[in-house]
């Protein structure tokens, strides 16, 4: 099987070229074709891999097949190797799987787009890059794949680059992701002077020896990679460029920024897990900046009007529960909730998408309403996937991984009441503004005639996705509850199992109380939203409400800070010096030797009685020295 | 033998330009592109059958050599020879060469001859600055190579070309001279030393000099070198002479010219002043972060494409110097990648610029934008180069920039942080190029050149080049190998140089 | 008395004064200028020529005044050479002012004869002498259109302003002759040899002197006539005052300071840097913005001077080298690059402005061309002779420790680098509506001077490139 | 060989000359003043030699003397001449005239 893995991203990768190559002289069907069957060619092969890998487990469990050597100095070897073990394959599925039906349901959602080749090419890239990224076997190679995403976002959220706005979007997102990368790179530098390497095997492995728990060098280098982390996942402080991204086309926000791309930083937390167990100080910094990620994100994903946008909070703050489950120790549900999020948050944005080209590109929800009844699929699909994100209890999926999150964030070594609360509240929220989304969306009264209806190439991969919404969750569930954990331990050979503080206990109370919050979000948001929309309407004469409105609505005003300590200064200082500050001092230098040719020039006067005067100033000169001296 | 051979074809196939201009207008560029490939084909037929040779070699790096007098009076000889980044840097300037005759295959139409006579005329001088083992010898290329350049920027430049073509002659004219009396300065030192009077490279590798003088001397080469890289604040000719200057000029600019600087300060200066430039190198660091982030910011702000990209080079030769002087195996490995690298980005990045300027008659970034639409191939490869020149692992800048920021990191943490810096701002930057020149609206172009409303992509021609381009920094980028084994030999031995603790201690 | 081998080792100086005589005859013969001119040229050949028989018999002295050694035979082979030069380049220019310049001919060997003996000369009688028929002759030779403004303007200046300083050097001469009591080189150093100081009406005497020699020499501050005698001479004699008049008087010069072992003194030596120093840098600026190319070449030999200057320094065996090298090169080079203006020159219009160089590359490749390779080797650039020259001078300064100097003589052929390449953009940018090639009006003339001006930039290349020769021949000259 | 006037004072007489020729020639205007000047100058340094040949008793001095005079008379008339050329020219004598070429 070993062998076979670089069949993996090697499938999209060709896709890529030959769209890119070929793309303009193939027909709109081929185009379609290869994009995304190259994306179900290499889901196929993660299926064959996956299922010989749960099957018979390699006796090193993993496979590995180095393809070629990078580079090769001074003993630092960083190879192009891939790696496959639990992690990976539970991120490799996801990813294929998951991109293989955006792919499909891009075939009909890029019908009308001219540029076509372009967009699969840029997703297959995309897949390729990410592939990569979760299949490193060390993290020079990851760190390829992670700007590889990068990049294929840039290109995706630019997509209609003949929108100003989009492009700005992209870049936007690109350069502070970019940020983080740095800081990542700086961590990586460090790691290759204290173990010699970046195999990430070896790192694992010679960290525990080396380091000492909460040294600093291990804080440091914990916190550099999770700067990496943050930039990705769009996490505090850096999560700003997301909401924006919504500027590229659903299915690109389904596949990159809700289910695979903005994972990276907890597929990268959860795989140097290692490191930050070594640096308690980091994990707990990962817990906070999740718990407040996912209350200021919910917060504003309340009074969003984008679709999308709503969509794109409340992904930044579902990251935010599994930042928080990484930080805690609950390593692997903060991975079981990344593929439960992956399902039910694709599920949304395609359907979001579906909704939104039905209604001629209309992202305003306010303008939506009433599509309950038009668009009988998409409504039930969407309410499955907000169900999911809901935490609807029992029957979706998002519940058992959310009650995971929530459970451990209480009782796990690095658990706290304050996080417990922080994340109940969240899930309050994430109720409520789910609540709300739906009822604007399909109840009340259609407010925009309805065009093209979605075929079955988009609803089938809607269809699919909502049937794991509602049923992934049965594979790992509570020991109280069923018990189940086929999940687990797919990744229990690589991530560390969770401790239980000692002193908790009573885990069903915890449970019924996370229920309770989740209903309450539900109802309040039914009465606000529906039942009595009047509170609402006369909240906005208040003055404050209003001034809380704006403030959440442009997501607590990060952007505006950035945009005044950082982006106008450089911006200012940069076009002050334009034309170089440097320069002007050698124009300096010309401009005397300007002056002294003028006034020598001056005493070329062309008066024989001012010359012989010289002749004479010049005589009395050598004269007077020789005197003096 | 090969030595010769490569200097003679040039000097003779730009002979053969300027007498076949009298007969036919076109044949000139022909012969330019014979001699070039000729050059070419010879020097990696001989890459390849010397590679085992060449990597795995760890006493004498130097490949081949060749020895003539020529003012015995003074021992000044005609010695060439070759060591791995010798020849690379060779192969570099062959490859810039064929591409510079290509690109101005239809954009040079007055004095034809000429003009190829003094491109092979640059190019052999630049020949000769990678393969002079003498040093006399290794100025008089070193000078050879300025005054094509400067006819090369001064007639087939465009408006403001004589302002630049003089900056840029009077820059390194005068730092060369700098470096000349250095030269003088350790002949003569070596001679009052042993005797011997002589300008050969080898026999003056262990001049004893005392610290003082050293650093002196020293920094006349530094000086001369870092012009020529160009290093803040000596940089401000690069801005002009690559914006004014044809495409073939502006890619030989920063393709080979800026090169010659950083091969400078790697075969002359490390080697002949060991502790002097230990004592320089954290000013030479800063002195190289400050060129990362300065020249990246200007490059933000620039609105005329082809000075953007200059200040892009600012930045990336700022990289080199980090590099150089963190004197370990990983910086001087990232620095000869990066050289190779940037060669071929940034040229690329010229090229494309050359290419716009042909179809739209402007070099303004504001007056485009939206262009993918009409040229969407150019577009892709515009997005590879600039991705390749803010670092995107899987190119070959990555490497390059990763080893050098890894090497760097070793000796001086502080400052390599902030040099990393460097690559959020050459993400604004890089990015800046994409969204103004193809993204965004195409109103603009629509009003400006109603006329062109169809402008052509590329051509046959042009793909070749640039896909040969591409081909060349995705190939450095997944697997540098073969250099990084070309040019090991020679890092080792500027290694041993400086792990030795005599240079080391006694600095401090 | 003068004995047969006296004869025969003067005899390029007999045979220059031979020719005076001879063409002064030929001349009531009313035969033609071209007869004229050919004449003269064989003369010059003649006594050129001549200085390779007497190779053998060096050195030698001709007491008290002359000596001749393997330095003051190559000084004047660069004089006769420059003389015979210049003499090509005459035709041209003269017939296409329509005057006829047979007594110019006369007056142009009494100039060459009178640098020779400067160049030869080991006593201040010899040096006054050979100074005097130099300086009166060219007062002529400046003045020698004299119906042109510009030519009768130059030629006052220079004679009140020569007069005035040879009377300086007189008294100077003077009051070193009372100091040491003697008139020959030779035993004025034997005098001094005893002093540790110099005497002070010695040095006063030593400073007019400078300013004497200064003023031909036109070093900074003597340097004023210098832009204006050059504009207004007619060309030809431009090019004689800038090769053969500097290359003698520097050699005499020379010749004084290493025999009296001047560079002991440090205040000899510090009068000598400052005067390099400012040479140097004056002469450059000055030339930075100007207009008229003769006027740049003028301030440009300003600068070489200095550079020069800078050469005597060291006052050893590699100061003559450098010199000896450096002033070939200049000479060779200042002869090409007047050498294209004066083929360029019609009858009213001399070729001055800069602006009637513009593109000149376009319309006639092989001057413009020429004028490139002459003026880049006056600026240094390798493949040239001047890159080899200044080397050598550099070479001597840095051997000998003046480190300042070398910098300063860098750092302001910077400047002076600015002004060539200003010439030689011009030559190479715009074009001019290609003007109709019409017939040269003296086509074998024409090709003659362009055959010599070739010649010379073979030989510009040629030293650039292996020099090795030059520095060999270079090489054998002492200290006498 | 013993004078009756000390070398010193004729030195001296002749720099006294020397400094008058040089004042009038930066002084007056006129160029046949100025020419005046200069031969003035000459003949001062003549007469420094013929001091100079005096006290050591040589004869050079005074070969010097007639050399520079011969000098002299050459170089007035040419200079002469010249002045003509000017007066022809400019119908002025005024050296300040003479400033056509300059910069």
């Amino acid at each position: 099987m070993d062998n076979l893995l670089w069949l993996i991203p090697g499938f999209p990768l060709v896709g890529f070229l030959i769209l890119t190559l070929a793309g303009k002289n193939m027909s709109r069907l081929a185009r379609g074709l290869t994009g995304a069957g190259s994306i179900c060619l290499s889901a196929i092969v993660v299926l064959i891999v996956g299922w010989n890998f749960l099957i018979n487990p390699p006796a090193a469990g993993n496979y590995t097949q180095t393809l070629w050597t990078w580079f090769e100095i001074a003993n630092f070897k960083p190879t192009i190797t891939l790696y496959l073990d639990g992690l990976s394959l539970v991120f490799v599925f996801v990813i294929t799987f998951i991109a293989a039906l955006i792919h499909i349901y891009s075939i009909a959602f890029m019908a009308e787009e001219a540029d076509d080749a372009r967009f699969f090419a840029s997703m297959n890239l995309f897949v390729f890059c990410m592939l990569i990224l979760v299949l490193a076997s060390n993290l020079l190679l990851l760190y390829l794949g992670w700007e590889g995403v990068g990049l294929c976002s840039y290109l995706l959220i630019g997509f209609w680059y003949q929108k100003s706005e989009n492009g700005y979007a992209a870049r936007k997102a690109f350069i502070i992701t970019r940020v983080g990368d740095t800081a990542m790179a700086i961590g990586l530098f460090i790691l290759v002077y204290q173990f010699g390497t970046l195999d990430i095997v070896a790192i694992s492995h010679s960290a525990p020896e080396m380091w000492q728990a909460g040294s600093k060098i291990a804080t440091l280098c914990a916190l550099l990679l999770l700067a990496g982390g943050l930039g990705k996942s769009a996490q505090l402080p850096l999560q700003t460029w997301l909401p924006d991204a919504m500027a590229g086309p659903s299915p690109v926000s389904a596949l990159i920024h809700a289910a695979t791309m903005v994972t990276a930083g907890v597929y990268l937390i959860a795989r140097m897990h290692v490191i930050f167990q070594l640096s308690p100080v980091t994990q707990m910094i990962i817990a906070i900046i999740g718990a407040a990620t996912l209350i200021i994100a919910g917060l504003s994903a309340i009074v969003q009007y984008d679709i999308k946008r709503v969509l794109a909070y409340s992904t930044m703050s579902q990251i935010g529960y599994m930042f928080l489950a990484l930080g805690v120790g609950a390593w692997s549900a903060a991975v079981f909730h990344f593929m439960i999020h992956a399902f039910f948050k694709a599920l949304l944005f395609l359907a979001a998408g579906a909704i939104i080209e039905a209604l001629h590109h209309e992202h305003n929800m306010f303008k939506m309403g009433g599509l309950k009844k038009s668009l009988p699929v998409i409504f039930w699909t969407f309410l499955i996937g907000s169900a999911s994100l809901a935490a609807l209890p029992l029957i979706t999926a998002g519940f058992y991984s959310k009650d995971q999150i929530l459970w451990y964030s209480w009782a796990s070594d690095g658990g706290s009441p304050l996080l417990w609360f922080t994340a109940l509240l969240g899930a309050f929220i994430t109720a409520a503004y789910t609540t709300r989304m739906m009822l604007i969306t399909f109840w009340g009264e259609a407010k925009t005639h309805l065009g093209m209806r979605p075929g079955k190439l988009m609803t089938i991969p809607l269809l699919i996705l909502a049937v794991f919404s509602l049923v992934a969750g049965f594979i790992e569930l509570p020991h109280n509850f069923g018990h189940v954990q086929l999940f687990s331990e797919i990744t229990e050979k690589v991530l560390p199992g969770t401790n239980i503080r000692a002193a908790v206990s009573g885990e069903f109370i915890y449970q019924i109380i996370a229920v309770l919050t989740t209903l309450a979000g539900i109802y309040t948001a039914y009465i606000l939203y529906y039942r009595k929309p009047m509170i609402i309407i006369n909240l906005k004469h208040s003055k404050s409400a209003l001034g809380l409105y704006q403030f959440l609505l442009s997501g607590w005003r990060f952007d505006k800070l950035y945009d005044t300590v950082f982006v106008r200064p450089i911006v200012y200082l940069a076009n002050l010096n334009k034309d170089d500050v440097i320069d002007k001092f050698y124009q300096g230098i010309t401009w005397l030797t300007g002056r002294a040719y003028r006034a020598l020039s001056f005493t070329q006067s062309g008066s024989l009685r001012w010359y012989v005067m010289g002749l004479l100033i010049g005589a009395i000169f050598i004269l007077t020295i020789q005197i003096i001296l | 033998m090969i030595l010769i051979y490569l200097i003679g074809i040039l000097t003779f196939g730009s002979a053969l330009t300027l007498l076949s201009g009298q007969l036919n207008k076109g044949l000139p560029k022909w012969f330019a592109l014979l001699t070039l490939l000729s050059g070419f084909v010879v020097l990696l037929v001989f890459w390849i059958s010397n590679y085992k040779e060449v990597s795995l070699q760890s006493t004498n790096t130097w490949i081949t050599e060749y020895y003539h007098n020529w003012i015995p009076a003074f021992g000044i000889s005609f010695h060439l020879a070759m060591d791995g980044l010798s020849l690379l840097m060779l192969l570099l300037t062959f490859f810039m060469g064929i591409l510079a005759v290509l690109c101005s295959w239809t954009e040079i139409i007055e004095r034809v001859s000429f003009y190829y006579f003094n491109l092979l005329w640059i190019l052999a001088g630049i020949t000769g600055v990678f393969i002079a083992m003498d040093l006399f010898l290794f100025y008089f290329f070193w000078e050879v190579m300025l005054i094509p350049m400067y006819f090369l920027i001064g007639i087939w430049g465009s408006a403001n070309r004589e302002y630049a073509a003089y900056k840029f002659f009077i820059f390194t004219q005068a730092s060369g001279l700098l470096m000349f009396l250095s030269i003088l300065a350790l002949y003569f030192i070596h001679g009052q030393n042993t005797g011997i009077y002589t300008f050969d490279y080898f026999d003056l590798l262990g001049t004893q000099v005392s610290p003082t003088v050293a650093f002196w001397l020293m920094l006349g080469f530094l000086i001369a070198f870092a012009v020529k890289l160009p290093v803040v604040p000596f940089h401000s000719w690069l801005p002009d002479a690559h914006t004014e200057a044809p495409t073939a000029g502006s890619l030989i600019l920063a393709g080979l010219l800026l090169k010659t600087g950083a091969y400078g300060i790697l075969r002359f200066v490390l080697p002949l002043f060991p502790r002097a430039s230990i004592e320089i190198a954290p000013w030479a660091i800063l002195l190289g972060v400050i060129g990362i982030i300065y020249g990246a910011i200007l490059a933000y702000s620039q609105t005329d494409l082809k000075r953007l990209i200059a200040y892009t080079s600012v930045s990336h030769m700022g990289f080199v110097m980090l590099g150089i002087f963190s004197f370990n195996e990983f910086a001087f490995q990232g620095v000869v990648m990066q050289l190779i690298t940037h060669a071929i980005s940034t040229g690329a990045l010229f090229l494309l610029a050359g290419m716009l300027k042909e179809r739209l008659h402007t070099r303004d970034i504001n007056q485009m934008g939206g262009l993918w639409t009409s040229m969407p191939k150019m577009g892709v490869i515009a997005m590879v180069f600039v991705m390749a020149s803010l670092g995107l692992p899987g190119l070959g800048n990555f490497v390059a920039e990763f080893l050098i920021l890894l090497g760097g990191f070793k000796v001086h943490v502080v400052l390599t942080s902030i040099a990393a810096l460097g690559l959020v701002f050459s993400a604004m930057y890089a990015l800046r190029i994409m969204q103004k020149v193809f993204l965004g609206p195409n109103v603009n172009l629509e009003t400006a050149f109603s006329a062109k409303t169809d402008l052509p992509d590329f051509s046959l021609r042009e793909l070749l080049v640039m896909g040969s381009l591409s081909i060349c920094i995705l190939w450095l980028g997944l697997n540098p190998q073969p250099i990084i084994d070309t040019v090991k030999p020679m890092i080792n031995g500027l290694q041993e140089i400086y792990a030795s603790p005599i240079i080391t201690q006694n600095v401090k | 008395m003068l004995s047969a081998d006296d004869f025969l080792v003067l005899s390029p100086i007999i045979l220059l004064a031979a020719s005076s005589v001879v063409v002064m005859l030929l001349i009531s013969l009313k035969l033609s200028h071209r007869m004229i001119q050919v004449c003269s040229l064989i003369l010059f050949a003649v006594s050129f020529a001549s200085l390779f028989f007497i190779q053998n018999l060096l050195p030698y002295y001709v007491e008290p005044l002359l000596v001749i050694d393997r330095f003051s035979v190559f000084i004047m082979g660069l004089i006769i050479f420059s003389g015979m030069v210049v003499s090509v380049f005459s035709y041209i220019y003269f017939e296409e002012k329509e005057e006829s310049p047979k007594e110019y001919y006369v007056l142009l060997f009494l100039c060459t004869l009178g640098a020779c003996i400067l160049a030869i000369s080991e006593n201040f009688i010899s040096l006054f002498l050979g100074l005097e028929i130099l300086t009166v002759g060219l007062y002529a030779l400046i003045a020698y259109l004299r119906g042109r403004h510009h030519n009768i303007e130059a030629g006052t200046k220079y004679l009140i302003l020569a007069a005035f300083s040879s009377s300086f050097l007189l008294f100077g001469m003077a009051l070193m002759y009372l100091q040491t009591g003697g008139m020959e080189f030779s035993s004025i150093a034997s005098s001094l040899r005893k002093e540790l100081e110099l005497p002070p009406l010695f040095l006063t005497g030593f400073g007019m002197l400078l300013v004497g020699l200064g003023f031909k020499l036109a070093v900074v501050p003597f340097h004023m006539w210098t832009a204006d005698v050059y504009q207004g001479a007619p060309t030809p004699v431009t090019a004689f005052i800038a090769s053969a008049s500097k290359a003698a008087v520097l050699a005499v010069l020379f010749r004084f300071l290493l025999q009296i072992d001047g560079f002991r003194f440090k205040l000899i030596l510090l009068i000598i840097i400052c005067i390099a120093v400012a040479s140097m840098l004056i002469g450059n600026i000055l030339s930075l913005q100007q207009r008229n190319v003769k006027r740049i070449l003028a301030y440009s030999s300003i600068a070489h001077l200095g550079y020069l200057m800078v050469a005597f320094l060291p006052g050893n065996e590699m100061s003559i080298r450098a010199v000896s090298f450096y002033l070939t090169a200049y000479v060779i080079t200042t002869l090409t690059a007047f050498g294209i203006m004066i083929v360029l020159s019609a009858k009213d219009d001399d070729a001055e402005d800069i602006e009637s160089y513009r593109g000149l590359f376009w319309q006639r490749p092989e001057l413009a061309c020429i004028l490139t390779a002459s003026l880049l080797s006056l600026a240094g650039i390798p493949l040239t002779a001047g890159f080899v020259g200044k080397f050598y001078i550099l070479a001597s300064g840095v051997a000998a420790g003046f480190w300042v100097i070398a910098l300063i003589l860098v750092l302001s052929s910077v400047i002076g680098l600015y002004y060539y390449l200003r010439i030689i953009t011009t030559m190479f940018s715009g074009t001019k509506p290609s003007v109709t090639t019409e017939a040269r009006q003296h086509p074998f003339y024409y090709m003659l001077s362009l055959m010599v001006l070739s010649g010379l930039t073979i030989l510009i290349v040629w030293f650039g490139v292996s020099p090795a020769g030059l520095m060999h021949f270079v090489n054998d000259f002492g200290l006498t | 060989m013993n004078s009756l006037i000390p070398i010193d004072m004729v030195i001296l007489l002749a720099a006294i000359l020397f400094v008058m020729g040089i004042a009038g020639v930066v002084i007056r205007k006129n160029i046949i003043f100025m020419l005046l000047s200069v031969e003035i100058m000459l003949n001062a340094s003549a007469l420094a030699f013929i001091a100079a040949g005096a006290k050591w008793g040589q004869p050079e001095g005074q070969v010097m003397f007639i050399f520079i005079l011969v000098m002299a008379a050459a170089e007035v008339s040419i200079g002469l001449a010249l002045i003509l050329q000017i007066y022809h020219q400019h119908k002025s004598l005024d050296i300040d005239i003479l400033k056509e070429m300059k910069g």
